[in-house]
């Protein structure tokens, strides 16, 4: 068998696969998992007893952590989808700030 | 100039006999280093829109006689029979091993590889893959060309010239179309698969790369053409196009249908109707246009092919491609309407002489597939003997060409070739004139239809012969307005029109040189066939310079067991 | 990248329509990543406070201002989170069918993409009343 | 009845490195091809363009351009179902030799990495292995596949890393893998999942789309994708034995 077989690369097969999983995992459960946060703020009184909560709410965060880094670095290929993704998070972390600085500030005026 | 390439063996044209020569050449000796110089890329090569089949005794009910004598009888004996006897020995051979390779035969419900009838076939034996079988079998050759590493593709090289010395074939020069420099080889032996030369004709099922560059090549290095006065026309291809609706589509029950919409074949091939051979069937037609029962059309006159009662899961299983031709190019679909054909010009019988082994009267040149003429095909070749050939002709080319690389040395040629042959090619690129090569092109392929067509007679013919000549002086005055070489198409046009011309007019030549009617060469003033002055195949070869008119002479035909008796369907 | 001589930038894809769809796919994956950063923040600034709130109780209310913010924006993050999740469900299922090993016609993938949305509501809904009811 | 149209030809000379577009008027007849209208150009008024056509039967996959923004074969392309100004250019992401006419020796070559042969290097067989029409089935679509370069070049991911092995040797190694008669199918797994492998396609789709023959590649290279997960599991789980059976074999 001639042709130049180049070595399979295990760990790239790996993180595709385990992106797969995540993905297919988080589009069955995070929509509804979301609007259960939504409807009511569930974090302060978790329906399960406290530990397996926090174990299935780590589970579903780490998955849909995974699953949209994974995409993000694999797009940044050809869509540049890291940049963007990182501009998003400043512009947020920016905005976020300054409001709360303003807001502060007219507390302590006592305007509010 | 570059300095010369050399290789064990060049093979010209990457089509399925080129290939498969490759493949078996590469098989038998893996030291040998193979090239593969092809106009355009393998996949593209004119073998890929063949769609019938390729003949094999593959049948339970078949056996190799009965294969043998169907190819013979069609042949109006003048094949060779002791070539026919090996061709059918191998078929089977060839399509189990393509087969393992991978080719997609079509299975029949058990498993086994399925056969359809053909025309002039007693039974059936044709193995087809849907109806693109040719397409299948090229690819599948292709593909197999990357697990050997001493088979080089050299794709889009445009060979202009073969060398020779007094012990044989040297090396080639070829024109690198991307690079647009030429460039020359040396090789121990060389296997020309070129392919028919179909483009000689106007309306023609061949694609456009079918211009007889090989056959020309052999002529010019004195290598003898053989029975080029047969040309075969297919009955069944759409009117403008010329594009083929394969012989599969009356195989699996078409009809032919007249603008009375009745099966007019019934009078012509009684016993056989739509499933004659081709060159009857196409003379039924050109007798109905005269009695005026074809359709006119605005590509002119045509009948209709009807395969409506087949069915619309028959067709999409068995005749996909046609259905999807017929819908594009011709607005019809076959399910629901009758699909309009016309004869077109479809096969050279004619080609370099060669023997069983794939060598030409040169030694070291071999040749295979449409360009040669071992005559297995005589004076008209069987639908689907065609692919079968490829394979088992091109197999034997490869294997005594890697056996005669073995046994010599390589030889290159000699400087002042290489110098005549790059001042030619400059000289055509920088030619002062005012002919369009296009226009002369288009008046050849008119004349050969109207001279060297279905119909022939002696006042034809040798009208043709000098409305060629006329041309061939016009030719010499010709202007290229491209002068950068890199993918010039008009500089490529021209070469194969130079090569065209001459073999059009060994065509005419040679049809007005046998005075009697076999075959696919019908002339109206010797209708019948003459077997005690005429059973025997035409040697044409060069005598003295290439512009010289060649000459003419008679070798017999080989016959072992079946004597020449009157053919009826 | 080596760029190949005379031949059109490789972003000539970048307006063409059919590559808008790609887009749109890939981008929920920041509204995602976007939710989840948040809700690592929430966790943080939560267990931060309890952890403060043991060891000295009274601190200046600055600190305390500072540690909920994230509960007012609550409901901002989660609404980015939900449409990204939307999204990348119906473009996920809409994909589903080419990944499974056996080739189908278009009509049969058009078929099982309606099954898995079909499954997908079934589910949710199933989920949300369990969440629901145990919380009441 | 003869419709004027006007044809856009982007033209690229090597020697002076010059792009620029060609504008010839034609009157087409009724159903005139893109590559028929291109025959005429070069024929009557001499334009001597530069392009590849063979078949004329949408068989041989040589004629593959853009026309009008879509990555098209021109020998099944009618000019009635286009609007005015046909723009005819050459493919993307190959480097353009001239004219219309691209270098797509790279992307044949690549089709080596994807073994597109079975096992058997025996030069006669006598038994016929049984093949039933449902295995012929599940290789008959991305048997089709008439290697026109079409979804290499609408693909982004080929346009920005020319190393990627392109969707019509994944679409050639699905259907190698997928035939009954074949047992290379570990290698070439360790092939396609290899650094220039299926690792680097996003699934962007286009080159399905884009298909003459409707071959569809980016269903294949899915399909190889999970195939090449499992495949590593495997081999991952079980690297000691892989080697001493390749000795024994």
């Amino acid at each position: 068998m001639s042709g130049n077989i180049n070595k399979p690369d295990i760990i790239k097969s790996l993180k595709w696969g385990a992106f797969s999983v995540t993905a297919t995992f988080c589009a069955f459960v995070l929509p509804v998992f979301i609007f259960t946060l939504l409807s009511t703020p569930v974090v302060f009184n978790p329906p399960l007893p406290d530990w397996i909560f926090i174990i299935v709410f780590l589970g579903v965060l780490f998955c849909a952590f995974y699953h949209s880094i994974y995409r993000i670095y694999a797009s940044d290929h050809d869509l540049q989808l890291k940049s963007k993704f990182l501009f998003w998070i400043g512009s947020i972390i920016a905005g976020i700030s300054v409001i709360e600085i303003l807001h502060f500030i007219l507390l302590k005026i006592g305007v509010l | 100039m570059n300095p010369i390439k050399e290789h064990d063996i060049l093979i010209i044209g990457g089509g399925g006999a080129g290939l498969r020569a490759a493949l078996s050449a590469a098989q038998l000796d893996p030291k040998l280093s193979i090239a593969i110089l092809s106009k355009v890329y393998p996949t593209r090569s004119h073998t890929v829109s063949a769609e019938g089949g390729c003949a094999a005794a593959v049948g339970k009910d078949d056996n190799i006689k009965n294969h043998a004598e169907d190819t013979i009888i069609g042949s109006d004996y003048l094949a060779d029979q002791d070539a026919v006897e090996f061709f059918v020995k191998h078929c089977k051979e060839e399509i189990l091993l393509l087969e393992k390779w991978g080719c997609p035969w079509s299975r029949s419900a058990d498993g086994a590889i399925a056969v359809r009838a053909f025309g002039g076939m007693s039974k059936k034996r044709t193995v087809f893959a849907a109806d693109r079988t040719g397409f299948f079998m090229l690819h599948n050759l292709f593909e197999r060309t990357y697990l050997h590493p001493n088979i080089h593709r050299y794709n889009e090289w445009y060979v202009t010239k073969l060398f020779t010395d007094d012990k044989g074939v040297t090396g080639v020069m070829a024109i690198h179309q991307k690079e647009g420099e030429m460039q020359a080889f040396r090789a121990k032996a060389v296997i020309i698969a070129t392919g028919g030369a179909g483009k000689m004709y106007k309306n023609s099922t061949n694609s456009v790369i079918k211009t007889g560059d090989g056959m020309y090549l052999a002529y010019d290095a004195g290598a003898a053409l053989k029975d080029m006065e047969f040309v075969q026309f297919h009955p069944t291809a759409l009117p403008k196009t010329g594009i083929l609706i394969t012989e599969a589509a009356r195989g699996e029950g078409g009809y032919l249908i007249n603008n009375k919409k009745e099966r007019f074949l019934k009078d012509y091939v009684p016993e056989k109707m739509e499933l004659g051979p081709r060159d009857m069937i196409t003379r039924a037609i050109i007798s109905e246009y005269r009695k005026g029962n074809g359709f006119n059309g605005p590509y002119g006159k045509y009948v209709e092919l009807d395969i409506r009662h087949l069915g619309e899961k028959v067709i999409n299983e068995k005749l996909p491609q046609i259905r999807e031709l017929a819908i594009e190019f011709m607005h019809t679909d076959p399910v629901k309407m009758p699909i309009p054909v016309t004869p077109a010009q479809h096969y050279t019988m004619g080609g370099i002489s060669t023997d069983i082994k794939g060598q030409t009267t040169v030694p070291g040149l071999f040749a295979a597939g449409e360009t040669a003429c071992v005559s297995i095909n005589g004076a008209n070749r069987l639908g689907s003997n065609s692919l079968a050939e490829c394979l088992v002709f091109g197999a034997q080319a490869g294997k005594y060409a890697a056996t005669h690389a073995q046994k010599n040395k390589v030889r290159s040629p000699s400087a002042g070739q290489i110098k005549t042959e790059t001042g030619r090619i400059e000289k055509i690129l920088t030619n002062e004139g005012n002919e369009n090569p296009f226009k002369i092109r288009d008046e050849m392929q008119e004349t050969m239809d109207h001279h060297a067509g279905i119909i022939k007679n002696e006042k034809s013919l040798s009208s043709g012969i000098e409305k060629i000549k006329h041309l061939q002086r016009q030719f010499t005055k010709i202007k290229i307005n491209q002068n950068n070489t890199v993918f010039n198409g008009e500089l490529i046009t021209t070469l194969e029109l130079a090569g065209m011309l001459k073999l059009a007019e060994i065509t005419l030549l040679a049809a007005s040189r046998r005075r009697e009617s076999r075959g696919a060469h019908y002339r109206t003033d010797y209708p019948k066939r003459n077997d005690k002055k005429f059973l025997n195949h035409l040697l044409i070869s060069k005598s003295g310079g290439i512009h010289m008119t060649p000459s003419i002479k008679t070798e017999p035909v080989t016959i072992t067991k079946w004597q020449p008796r009157e053919r009826k369907y | 990248m080596k760029k190949l001589a005379n031949t059109p930038a490789p972003d000539w894809w970048k307006e063409k329509p059919a590559y808008k769809i790609y887009y749109f796919r890939e981008y929920s994956g920041i509204l995602i990543a976007i939710w989840g950063l948040y809700w690592l923040w929430f966790i943080g600034a939560i267990i931060f406070s309890r952890i403060i709130l043991a060891y000295f109780p009274d601190i200046d209310p600055v600190f305390k201002y500072i540690l909920f913010i994230p509960l007012k924006y609550y409901f901002l993050f989660n609404c980015i989170g939900f449409i990204g999740a939307i999204i990348h469900t119906i473009t996920w299922l809409g994909v589903m069918p080419e990944i499974l090993p056996f080739n189908l016609s278009k009509k049969q993938r058009h078929l099982i993409f309606s099954l898995l949305i079909l499954v997908w509501l079934g589910l949710s809904t199933l989920l949300f009343i369990l969440l629901m009811n145990s919380l009441l | 009845m003869t419709k004027k149209y006007t044809i856009r030809i982007r033209r690229y000379d090597p020697q002076t490195g010059k792009n620029w577009y060609d504008i010839h008027n034609i009157y087409a007849e009724r159903r005139m091809t893109v590559l028929d209208a291109l025959n005429q150009i070069n024929e009557h008024e001499r334009a001597g363009i530069s392009y590849r056509s063979s078949c004329r039967m949408s068989i041989c996959g040589s004629c593959g351009t853009i026309v009008n923004g879509k990555s098209v074969l021109m020998c099944n392309t009618f000019l009635k179902d286009l609007e005015d100004p046909v723009t005819i250019e050459p493919l993307r992401n190959f480097a353009i030799v001239k004219d219309l006419v691209v270098d797509t020796d790279a992307a044949m070559e690549k089709l080596r990495d994807a073994l597109p042969y079975t096992t058997f290097s025996i030069t006669k067989s006598r038994c016929e292995s049984v093949q039933t029409p449902k295995q012929l089935e599940k290789i008959k679509q991305t048997s089709q596949c008439i290697k026109c370069m079409l979804c290499v070049s609408a693909c982004p991911i080929y346009g920005l890393d020319y190393n990627f092995m392109g969707p019509a040797a994944a679409a050639i190694a699905y259907r190698y893998n997928k035939d009954s008669r074949d047992h290379v199918g570990e290698k070439r797994l360790d092939s396609l999942t290899g650094r220039n492998g299926v690792w680097k396609c996003n699934f962007v789709g286009e080159c399905s789309n884009v298909c003459p023959k409707n071959v569809d590649p980016a269903g294949a290279i899915q399909k190889m994708k999970v195939m090449g997960v499992l495949h590593c599991i495997k081999s991952a789980l079980k690297p000691k034995l892989k080697s001493k059976s390749k000795s024994k074999k």
